[in-house]
């Protein structure tokens, strides 16, 4: 294993060590080191936290910042933090006007936010919810509540924090952020494995020549593995899964976020983009504003997720509004 | 005996860690089948910690099952911290008066467990989880009762019908967690959940049955 | 070969062109299609210029933008701009009091420069340069001439940058330039080799279970190649190397940059430099600020480079300026 | 004959394209070893373009050479950029006025371009560049001159002294360019632009040759 560590059972606590270092102007530990938050989070807003297991960085440590997450509850890699990180991390956010826990729909993080959201009411705390499930690969459209959240909790995040910071109470907070998910589709392809350093080698196997449609960020399988493709037609593939599941129609303005997986060269991200900007300019489909690097990846994984969201006036502006964290600054 | 003494339960406690740490790279294995490969890793952080925290104190069964579901639930997280720290805590706490712990009360104990763990998991037998080995487990337990048979004849029983729990798994297809995103694909496998769930109980067993005998 | 691409020749263009589409409210194209400028360059100021191989990102590129650099002559993968590409970069960027060209120590770079100076000179541009050469391990240290520029270039570019913002003239600009530099060093350790899309199989080889110090941005070898080690022993190996060199003592403060090298998931960074870190305090060496993330990479390299450069307070001051481009943004 | 037309010459710049990409693969494998491996794919982009862009065009030999050096230089880039298009575009104006080219003319091109190069790298014979290859060569043709060989046979003593020069390199430590960074690692292989530059004289030589005859 060609890796930067040392015990894998403590990279956790040193990357948080390292990142709470280099990043002191603008996020420190909570009380709780298996959380990190804002310092000096303004007061009198609505609390925004989210959390997962690390391994996905930039996400979700790296979009605790300003009009983005106030705290972020921490796990192990690929793994759900424990339900009194969530806790804490509401704790830390709370202003006494309630939190917006804003995170993604995989069963250890649906179990332990339920635990904290009890927890964190019986000391006087409102948590409210949403779950991003934008990864249209991993269920059929009629069982949305089944599918994960990948790169689309980056634009829930956004939306959601940029809200809070507007002022919106906890309702219109979550009414946002839960707006921002409905309005997004994701899917990802993968080119090579990851590793959990803990484990050593890859856990799941993607064949040299071919590629895994719709793979999670933990490399849960996909819905097809197919020959590898040029850039044209992989662009083709994500945006004929994406586009006619929420759909995404001409005239329809919209963010486009292409995030690569971690190991895939931004280079390539750009290449990806560009077709996918092609096919999308050819719909007629507006390009309001473009992400395009390492937003939320699976530790050395290669391969991109494309992500749309359908804006409206009020994601628009949400969208617009600048944002400073490790891995989202926009003026 | 028929019973065994609450205080004395350490050792059942340490023979459930080793179970899970002889295993950590086993589980690992079928959880990188159909899941991500982490569930042994996940489980042996728990089970070891526990196991260092409480290297040179004396603690009981209940209460040490207690420890460990808090030490799962609060420091490890992922899937297993809510789902293991509720079976745990849940079976401590019905538990946590015994002095003497015979099987009509170890019974109650894993029913518990089992009621706890269905209080925040929606699945139920046959959808290729650790419930396959669990609820045959309580079953197993309760016929023991019924029929009037040792605590120790109840425990073998319930130890076969804890491996045939989680065998039962292999041809199912999954309807939670991780690998139910795989369909059809998951099929043909052992879950993994069901594995550790069911070394758990395996070891829980023989450390009890040490004691009884 | 695992890669998202269409026809490898065509690389470079087709990311250039997602790129300028992707970040089209910051940059866009030049007259030559192989120069990216900042839209609205502020007039009045001295130019600064960059230019190099591609398959570096953020680097060249990605560093153009408000506060950094005007203007970035691209090349082809690993392959020096053309002299014309770096003069129409100059053209660009020159707002009637001259451009500052600050560039990294490669043949074909330094060819294509020097050319692309007398070619100013003869429409009326004056062109001064910089060359990087911040790199330790590719000369001893009386041949700092031929070592290679690294990671340190993006200091150069941050402390030019914001001098040329500042209303720095030429030799004002290029004498910042010149100091970023001479006070920096840098270091690099290689733990997978990368593949140039076109070649199609590793140019190189780390085998498994060693690493490479002191490798090059194109997989340059190293000083040494050593069994791989923990984080610890790494970030000790790196800063023996650098420290030294300046050397740096004891009540310094520094800048300390950390970057990938493309494929090593950034949570190692991180680790690695919460190691560095310990290591700088051991020594009474004072982080002013830190940078860590992929700054400078090699397409799909695994490993890190560390780079490390003496404040004094003029530097401080352009380091602290706020910079705003694909790479780096920086309130 | 003596000598051959300038504008038939284009059969000899397709003779070089033909080379260069004939050994793409190759020198890119002889780069790979202590150069970064790129040599053969920049090689080529820049033949190939000159190849397309005058495929149904008339063009001279030195008319041809200019072209061709001035894509290396301005569309090319890298290295080979400034190092090949200097030398092309040196070797072009030295013989631009001829109408026809004898060996006398070509020598004095050739010597041209190498004058040129000259004035762009630092490296000089024993460097382990191509000027390992270009330098001998011109001297194979002077020396032919002097000793009033045909313009064929001091082409094939060229050719010789070009192969000479490429594998003279094998032994050498390289003092430029990237692989210079290897110190006495750089021994034992052919360097790549000695490699490229034998390549390219031997296809002129040949292309001339075949006009010659
Ligand atoms: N929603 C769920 N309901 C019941 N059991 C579950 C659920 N999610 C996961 N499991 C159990 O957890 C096991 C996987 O555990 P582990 O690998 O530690 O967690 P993760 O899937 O988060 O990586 C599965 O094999 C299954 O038995
Ligand atoms: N400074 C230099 N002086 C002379 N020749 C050089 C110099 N730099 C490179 N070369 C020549 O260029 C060749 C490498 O060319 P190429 O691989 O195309 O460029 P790069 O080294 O930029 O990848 C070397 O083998 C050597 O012959
Ligand atoms: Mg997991
Ligand atoms: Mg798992
Ligand atoms: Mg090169
Ligand atoms: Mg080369």
């Amino acid at each position: 294993m060609q890796r930067i560590l040392n015990n894998p059972d403590n990279i956790v606590d040193e990357m948080l060590q390292g990142f709470l270092k280099a990043h002191s102007d603008l996020v420190e530990g909570g009380e709780n080191p298996r959380v990190v938050k804002v310092k000096n989070i303004p007061e009198g807003k609505v609390g925004v936290i989210t959390g997962g297991g690390s391994g996905h960085k930039p996400a979700f440590i790296g979009y605790v910042g300003k009009n983005l997450c106030d705290a972020a509850a921490v796990g192990e890699i690929c793994s759900s933090p424990t339900a009194v990180a969530f806790l804490d991390a509401a704790k830390e956010a709370d202003q006494g006007k309630g939190v917006a826990c804003l995170y993604g729909n995989y069963s250890g993080d649906n179990m332990n936010v339920k635990m904290a959201v009890k927890m964190a009411k019986k000391v006087g705390i409102t948590v409210k919810t949403v779950v991003a499930n934008d990864d249209v690969a991993s269920a059929p459209k009629d069982q949305r509540e089944k599918r994960r959240g990948v790169a689309g909790e980056v634009l829930m995040w956004k939306v959601g924090g940029a809200k809070a910071a507007q002022g919106g109470d906890l309702d219109e907070v979550i009414a946002a952020a839960q707006k921002a998910i409905d309005h997004t589709r994701s899917v990802g392809i993968g080119l090579t494995p990851c590793t959990l350093p803990a484990v050593g080698h890859p856990n799941f196997e993607i064949k040299d020549g071919t590629m895994e449609v719709g793979i999670g960020h933990h490399g849960e399988p996909g819905i097809e593995v197919v020959p590898i493709e040029t850039a044209d037609k992989m662009a083709k593939r994500m945006t004929d899964i994406v586009l006619p599941d929420y759909p995404f129609e001409a005239g329809d303005e919209v963010v486009v976020l292409v995030s690569g997986l971690g190991a895939t060269p931004v280079m390539e991200l750009y290449v990806l983009y560009n077709e996918i900007d092609k096919i999308l300019k050819e719909k007629g489909i507006i390009t309001y504003r473009a992400y395009v690097g390492n937003y939320f990846t699976s530790l050395e994984m290669s391969g991109a997720t494309l992500t749309i969201m359908k804006l409206d006036d009020e994601l628009k502006e949400l969208i617009d509004m600048p944002a400073y964290s490790m891995g989202l600054k926009q003026e | 005996m028929s019973t065994f003494k609450n205080t004395d339960g350490k050792s059942v406690l340490l023979k459930m860690v080793k179970g899970i740490q002889d295993n950590k790279a086993y589980l690992g294995v079928v959880d990188g089948l159909i899941g991500d490969g982490d569930h042994g890793m996940n489980m042996n952080k728990g089970f070891t910690v526990f196991e260092t925290r409480f290297a040179d104190k004396e603690i009981g069964f209940t209460e040490g099952l207690d420890e460990l579901g808090m030490i799962l639930l609060n420091e490890i997280g992922g899937s297993m911290g809510p789902i293991y720290g509720t079976i745990l805590m849940d079976m401590a706490e019905a538990g946590e008066d015994l002095e003497d712990v015979g099987l009509e009360d170890f019974a109650k104990m894993l029913e518990a467990g089992l009621e706890g763990l269905c209080g925040i998991v929606d699945a139920r037998v046959g959808d290729k989880t650790l419930v396959d080995t669990l609820s045959p487990s309580v079953d197993a337990l309760k016929d023991g009762i019924n029929s009037g048979i040792s605590f120790k004849d109840a425990l073998e029983n319930m130890k076969a019908a804890a491996d045939k729990g989680r065998d039962s798994t292999k041809d199912m297809v999954a309807k939670f967690g991780r690998s139910s995103r795989l369909g059809e694909r998951s099929r043909g496998v052992l879950d993994a959940g069901a594995t550790s769930c069911c070394i758990i109980l395996n070891s829980m067993a023989d450390g009890i049955i040490e004691l009884l005998s």
